[in-house]
């Protein structure tokens, strides 16, 4: 039986509050597992610590809400220890680029086979609206004192930066393609990270929904336009085809260039994909030759009772 | 040890300089003629240069840790002499006659401290601030000291060979010092040789120019040195069974015997060797089954260490990490998660001189109660420490047992003392591991599935990830039986009893002997735990050969949950208890205060970052057992 | 209370219905009539939906907590209606006839747990299983209840107003459903409004919109409500000196008087609080000086928070960080930084209960153990905890000096009930407020001056950084005098000594009076710590009142250093004695066994994450009293 | 008196390895403050913890020896409690870049006025080693059991991308470039970053001096060649004049896209430097108008032991 999109979905009850954008990234979730057609016990959302953290309580797949801005490490553990289980690893931008950016930077030279998703609000949404890495300098939301003094963190960015394999960002209300986007990062082979734009109207009365939309962009009328637009409409390819020098700077180059246009307009879609580059599963297997098909997670270790691991060739070589 | 031989051999030099490995072709080689071995190893937080030694001791009859001094000792470098010249007392030194002139002011490297203590002492004898001086004391102390140059050997040895590149191999004035002493102490020079060979087995080249330079110190010892008061003749070949082990072995080989598969690390001394050899033996042969593997993951920080295990855990993997104090405290955070979500995990701590950095190379057993209430909030957890590497390879197995079965996280506590000896112990029996995944689920789960279901034992069947029918949740937040947040306060008087009652639980079952193990008997009792074990026992030995009394020894093992009434069965009839730690405030003995409402009536205590050498512990057994020991001992032998 | 008024005052709905705002603008009425005010704060960790509540209690003598159950209830939505029907036994309820038919099932914020509880109960008595069963149960229970349509106030303000867009101000209710309640206490109506109007003093539209919906509220209840059982008259104004404080005012205003100039936080709850007033204060008068600040910031996390507060602390300023148990566990290592270096430095602790993150908005008392021994290795602190608000004013600034005076950490332990509790108190007095720094060195220093210097007291002078000729050096690890690195064993042995011996030094140097206080007499003793004072004290009253014997009330302060004697001289005569605290395994027990070598008799413990109400700790004690308490006694009381 | 070179050193014995590239840097360092004439008192160096981390102990002005990974915020607490003071931070490339590479994303955002210093050698040297997060995949050094599993995490493109005002790179061994680019560092108002390649001789047997100066890069022959070379020799423009956005796009993308060479040829020298972005002293000044005159390091809190701060207006806004 084909799995239908209300099996994906707990019965928690979700507490977020009316108009969030993190309910559309919910959905695609949801859409995306379905529509991939991956089974309930195959998967696994991770989550951080946040009002975002809690989404792994709604998705009906093992869920795993772990620590303010340990969600990388976690989710990595368990995708090492049994390769064959879909980790999808949630957060907030809080919890991923201010705690956890350490963890970010060095998950991006792992890659190992994963997505990473991030519910980018500008604020710290479950401590009540404290400025997000995400917040541009001078930015005064209804929720601070007074106007950020940090320069914002660039997550398409950082992750390029870092070695992220896929790169993309998407927009919470703008749930088809970022369905689209979701499930090729869960499809990619290696570590893929989204960066989804998601409005919280609690307290970022500066990025709203209607922000977006173009509020500000010219007068009411006809100049007035949409802030997103999809880089696929551009003609723009992401993908890194032959992992030449050249080819590489020039992938990244337009991954980093595109990734610091903001304000008048705002590119979504993927930045980056480069599969030419081994995931951390790959280059391990030089070490473990059985890794794939007899992972840590899935060894036999025990008989009877017994140990049944072979130490002897490490004692006989300690023989006095 | 009456008529028995017992020799401690130190050899010292910069780091860098090969101490090591020549201590390891002593040990090898006294092992080899069927003695029993102990040695360690002090060395600075340092790459090169700076002193470090090492003293092995060599016995026909059991041993279990270090005595204070010295019989023989090889001295590399100016600084060697000049910090351990005193140690020999009546014994033998060999050292390298290039440094015969050096003095105090020349050795950079040491520390200003001992720098003025030292260059007060020769001068208040009137002895000239330099190896001179410390020649002409040790002479005067009855030490038998000879001045070789090691530089006059290599050179023979070029010319030997006609070879005239050899003249610059200095790296081998290592083996030279050694061999040196091997040879004036009478071990065979094919039993050195052979355990150069073995020491250089992964470069037979370099094993046959070391074979060559000892071939040719020999001559000198046999021609220059005279046979030395005490000898090492072989007792009869390598004693069954026995192996030659260092510190970390025990652990190490304990989780790859146990069935750990995940190790997630980041570096720290005296934690990393034990990764370190995990990475070197990854692939692994498995009795009847597909060859298995350890993964081993060398992560960002220690919280990812120890975030990286508990996911690879929830996957079903028996996981862990292994760090230090510092790697520890970072990890308080997770620990709290793994015990409210009850995962099983294995925590090795390998202890070294705290706080904050600290003495990083140094020894310490200063994270007990640390260990005890890492982590905010209540949550159940398992403190074991071992007493030595030979225990540590049980326990290891042991620990992911309680982890299992009680799905708690366990913190292994050993130390930079364990972690730095090398020592002869029995063969590691692998058949005595047993392994229980207590309640693990891998198969397809029954309906209505609920990882922290109530009821019962307290304990819920655990799935691991990708059971089908067994989808989960944990989480951080306090959660109902399914894993999902919940703040309904009946909901959680449930689940922190669910918890907390657990360490009940595992004080009940396991065996009293796994918890606390009594040694010897009298009236003066003994308490401690971990590494303090091999001093203890050779103190306790050495105090009724001297004509001391008989006393006890309680070696808590368990350290939480505290096993009161074992512990206080074993003390019954005790009419002084003696608390002997290697740190400041006695925190066993806090421990004891509060479990059993008693609290010790002597610490010994040493806290200079150097273990405890069984000769100065016996002295401090002896003042309590004569009346004139004060609360607090405090030791400081070595430098 | 014999004679007086003592209301308890109880509104809930859903979090963002400004249930806070109604709250407060009732203390404030009450405050303003000269009663005395306590009122608690309970939500859920989310921002918008679920269910949140406030409880005031209102009397005309002093009171210090909440008691068990309502006089007055004012619902804004089903779930208060549901939840906390039966806490109101013969009083009145107030609700929104919007809900009269709602069931359970309408209830999604409600808890599966709850709702089959209450599902249960409702069905077993017959009654329908939705708020018509509540009204009923209540009724029955000899409860007013009152439904009263919110939005028909909203109408006719409405059209009163001749503004038809009021009907779609439904964030009034909040105000609404308080002066129903407060109209029908016979609270005068002007006292009301200037409530509102003080509450909302920064935004005079809204106030003056707010203040009409009240006038028709009143109206309302004027006409339909009738007299209540209990009334609220004025009792002649304000009391002189009299505050109306949140709970963080007391450490946030007692940093800013004891000259905290810099603080770093990461934001969490309940500890940001703090950090968010410093940072709406952050310019600040200077009698005879130039104007002062707070530099607040706002770290990427608690590492980083700890960190720059180090930082600040040793370029000289007085530093500070707030946090709660997270966050304090990821501290642990840059504590024992501090601890070595002896750095001064305050940490101010808001515990919630734990572990991980738990129950992140409910209160607990759970971080005791792992304050006193956070962070591995051996390094002096100090632990110490506030009663009350009014109390942690005063505490904050002693916290800074003993910081600066012993040159170590200071944890100072507050917790959520505290952080989320307003009540009237005292005005703080700024002039009691003494600063001592300690031997902190601002001139030119006079030559070799060295940081760590050894000698007199054991404490050297501390440089703050820019200072001319003194130039100084710390390491995390062990040092020497000047602060450089060294791992010499009798400089190591010095230098713990020297940072340990500051306990004792604390212990005897700070008056016993500031490390204990002894409340009341009696043969049974409760020993407590922190926020449970409030309770306890009222509780004390109670029984008492009710004809049960005189208590004695221990109040711990310091609770590391452990002032054992001064405890056990309190404890003097003492035949039972009873520790009281918010958490699972009673951890000043623990403390007391240790150091007094004393385990408290009783426990009573409450670790659902609600408060102590002074009703059921009342009846805890009066079964320890009559003797039929058990070991453990677990209150629960509390939605 | 002018202050000389040897005023900036300790008579501390340095025991780092013989041929060890820190000893470059070290000496940069010290000829650095003499040449600004920087007074002893007014000076101080954080360092992390590693073989690198022991700088502090060796220069002759304050020096503060922080844990592994937390030299950035201590070092940021201490210039913001007293911005007149001149904060060097220095440690390991595993120490800045792993454990701490959470505290560098965020100093870059906050831009506090100081300068920090990455030794950085690819590996971990005081523990005896393992790769660091700056060794290139698959790179296999003699520390280490097996090739690098981790790709690498570039330093310089991740302070660009983190809001680093000044950034730049330097070698050990051309102490004469390195010393100009420290004293730039440390005179940039604003958050400075330093990346110097600092051989490890016992380690690092790949990036040795040997390597840098052309080993490899073709025969014995005149082919042979440097491998460093010199920004500026190049022409290359690093700073920001203008502050548009063309021109930050610039600025930034061309800084980004010569952090990527790596191999054949290494660009040394000044990066990016962007002096129209305000420090965080600034950005506060609009909360504190005399924070510059009277910081809190320097504040009066006390009059003969009695608190001197008016709380008054904050306690009448309590009147019951
Ligand atoms: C160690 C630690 N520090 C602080 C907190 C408090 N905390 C909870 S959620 C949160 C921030 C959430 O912001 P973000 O990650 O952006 O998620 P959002 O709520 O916006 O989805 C913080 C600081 C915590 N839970 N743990
Ligand atoms: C929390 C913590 N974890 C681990 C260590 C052990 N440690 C000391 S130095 C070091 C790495 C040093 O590498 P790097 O930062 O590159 O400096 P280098 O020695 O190469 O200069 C580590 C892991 C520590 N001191 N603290
Ligand atoms: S606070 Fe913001 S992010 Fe959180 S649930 Fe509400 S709208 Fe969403
Ligand atoms: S190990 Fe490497 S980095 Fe450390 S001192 Fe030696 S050469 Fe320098
Ligand atoms: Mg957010
Ligand atoms: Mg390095």
């Amino acid at each position: 039986m084909a799995p239908r999109l209300a099996d994906y979905k707990t019965g928690v009850h979700n507490d977020w509050c009316p108009g969030c954008g993190d309910f559309g990234i919910l959905n695609a979730i949801q859409m995306s597992l379905a529509e991939m057609g991956v089974a309930r016990h195959e998967a696994a959302i991770f989550s951080g610590i946040g009002c975002s953290g809690k989404t792994a309580h709604f998705v009906n797949v093992t869920g795993i809400h772990t620590l303010h801005g340990r969600v990388l490490p976690f989710a990595q553990g368990a995708a090492l220890a049994n390769p064959g289980m879909r980790i999808v690893a949630v957060g907030g931008d809080g919890d991923g680029l201010g705690i956890g950016a350490g963890h970010f930077v060095a998950a991006g030279r792992r890659n190992v086979n994963m997505a990473y998703i991030i519910f980018d609000n500008g604020v710290y949404g479950l401590t009540k609206g404290q400025a997000s890495p995400t917040l541009k300098l001078g930015t005064k939301t209804k929720s601070l004192p007074s106007p950020n003094v940090n320069y914002n963190v660039n997550p398409v960015g950082l992750a390029v930066t870092s070695g992220f394999t896929f790169v993309a960002r998407a927009y919470s209300y703008d749930v088809r393609q970022l369905k689209e986007v979701i499930k090729a990062a869960i499809a990619h082979e290696g570590l893929a990270f989204v960066d989804v734009l998601s409005p919280c109207p609690t307290y970022n009365d500066v990025n709203t929904r209607d922000w977006y939309a173009g509020e500000g962009t010219g007068g009411d009328g006809a100049e007035r336009h949409s802030r997103i637009y999809r880089l696929e409409d551009t003609g723009y390819d992401p993908v890194v085809h032959f992992a030449g020098a050249a080819e590489l700077d020039e992938k990244l180059g337009q991954a980093l260039a595109r990734s610091l246009e903001w304000g008048e307009r705002i590119p979504t879609g993927v930045f980056y994909r480069n599969e030419t580059v081994t995931p951390y599963g790959g280059r391990i297997r030089d070490q473990i030759r059985n890794y794939a098909e007899n992972p840590p997670a899935l060894q036999a270790i025990e008989s009877g009772g017994r140990a049944i691991t072979d130490v002897s060739p490490m004692l006989d070589d300690l023989r006095a | 040890m009456a008529g028995g031989v017992d020799v401690s051999w130190l050899v010292g030099g910069p780091q860098g300089s090969g101490v090591e490995s020549a201590a390891g072709i002593f040990a090898g080689a006294c092992a080899s003629m069927g003695y029993h071995v102990f040695g360690k190893r002090e060395f600075y937080s340092n790459i090169k240069g700076e002193h470090s030694y090492f003293v092995v001791r060599a016995s026909s009859s059991e041993i279990r840790s270090n005595v204070s001094g010295a019989d023989v000792m090889v001295a590399y470098d100016a600084e060697t002499m000049l910090r351990h010249y005193a140690d020999v007392r009546g014994g033998t030194i060999i050292y390298d006659a290039a440094m015969e002139k050096a003095m105090i002011g020349d050795v950079a490297t040491m520390d200003e401290n001992y720098a003025a203590r030292l260059g007060a002492e020769l001068a208040a004898a009137g002895r000239p601030g330099g190896v001179e001086g410390a020649v002409a004391a040790a002479r005067e102390a009855g030490t038998a000291v000879h001045a070789v140059s090691f530089r006059a050997i290599l050179s023979s040895l070029a010319d030997e060979a006609g070879n005239p590149k050899l003249r610059g191999m200095t790296r081998m004035f290592n083996v030279i010092g050694a061999a040196l002493s091997m040879g004036a102490l009478g071990v065979p020079r094919d039993v050195t040789l052979g355990a150069i060979r073995r020491a250089f087995a992964a470069k037979p080249e370099v094993a046959r120019l070391n074979e060559m330079a000892a071939s040719r110190a020999y001559s000198t010892a046999e021609s220059e040195l005279g046979g030395m008061r005490c000898a090492l003749a072989p007792l009869g070949g390598p004693r069954e069974g026995t192996m030659l082990a260092q510190g970390y072995h025990g652990t190490a080989i304990g989780k790859i015997a146990a069935g750990c598969r995940f190790q997630s690390y980041y570096p720290i001394t005296p934690a990393s060797d034990e990764s370190v050899y995990l990475e070197s033996h990854v692939e692994l042969g498995v009795s009847g089954g597909r060859p298995g593997s350890t993964l081993v993951v060398q992560c960002e920080d220690e919280i990812s260490a120890i975030g990286m295990a508990i996911g690879s855990s929830i996957a079903g993997a028996r996981s862990s990490t292994c760090t230090s104090g510092p790697g520890f405290s970072l990890m308080a955070e997770c620990l709290g998660w793994a015990g409210i979500n009850e995962v099983p995990l294995v925590i090795t701590l390998y202890q070294r001189s705290g706080p904050a950095t600290g003495l990083p190379t140094r020894h310490g057993q200063d994270d007990l109660l640390f260990a005890v209430h890492a982590g905010h909030g209540e949550f159940p957890r398992i403190v074991y420490a071992s007493g030595d590497v030979e225990e540590s390879f049980y326990d290891t197995a042991r620990c992911f047992n309680y982890a299992d079965v009680y799905q708690v996280p366990v913190i292994h506590m050993m130390d930079k003392y364990l972690a730095s000896t090398i020592l002869t112990c029995s063969r590691f029996e692998p058949s005595r591991v047993s392994i229980d995944r207590g309640k693990l689920l891998t198969g397809r789960a029954g309906s209505d599935y609920r990882r922290f279901a109530l009821g019962g034992d307290g304990i819920s069947e655990r799935a691991r990830l990708g059971v089908e029918g067994a989808e989960f949740w944990c989480t951080g937040d306090e959660h109902d039986e399914a894993g999902h947040i919940t703040e309904d306060p009946v909901m959680r008087v449930e689940m922190m009893r669910k918890r907390l009652s657990r360490e009940g639980l595992a004080l009940r079952a396991i065996p009293d002997a796994e918890q606390a193990t009594l040694h010897g008997g009298g009236k003066i009792a003994i308490v401690s735990w971990g590494s303090t074990k091999g001093p203890i026992l050779d103190a306790l030995e050495e105090v009724r050969a001297g004509g001391g009394p008989e006393m006890r020894f309680v070696q808590v093992k368990m350290l939480h949950p505290f096993p009161t009434s074992y512990v206080a069965h074993l003390l019954e009839g005790a009419t002084t208890i003696v608390d002997v730690e290697a740190n400041y405030t006695g925190q066993l003995g806090a421990l004891l205060a509060r479990n059993l409402g008693r609290e010790p009536d002597h610490y010994i205590l040493k806290y200079t970052g150097r273990a405890m050498t069984s000769t100065e512990l016996a002295g401090a057994l002896r003042r309590v057992a004569d009346g004139t020991a004060g609360e607090r001992e405090v030791l400081t032998y070595g430098a």
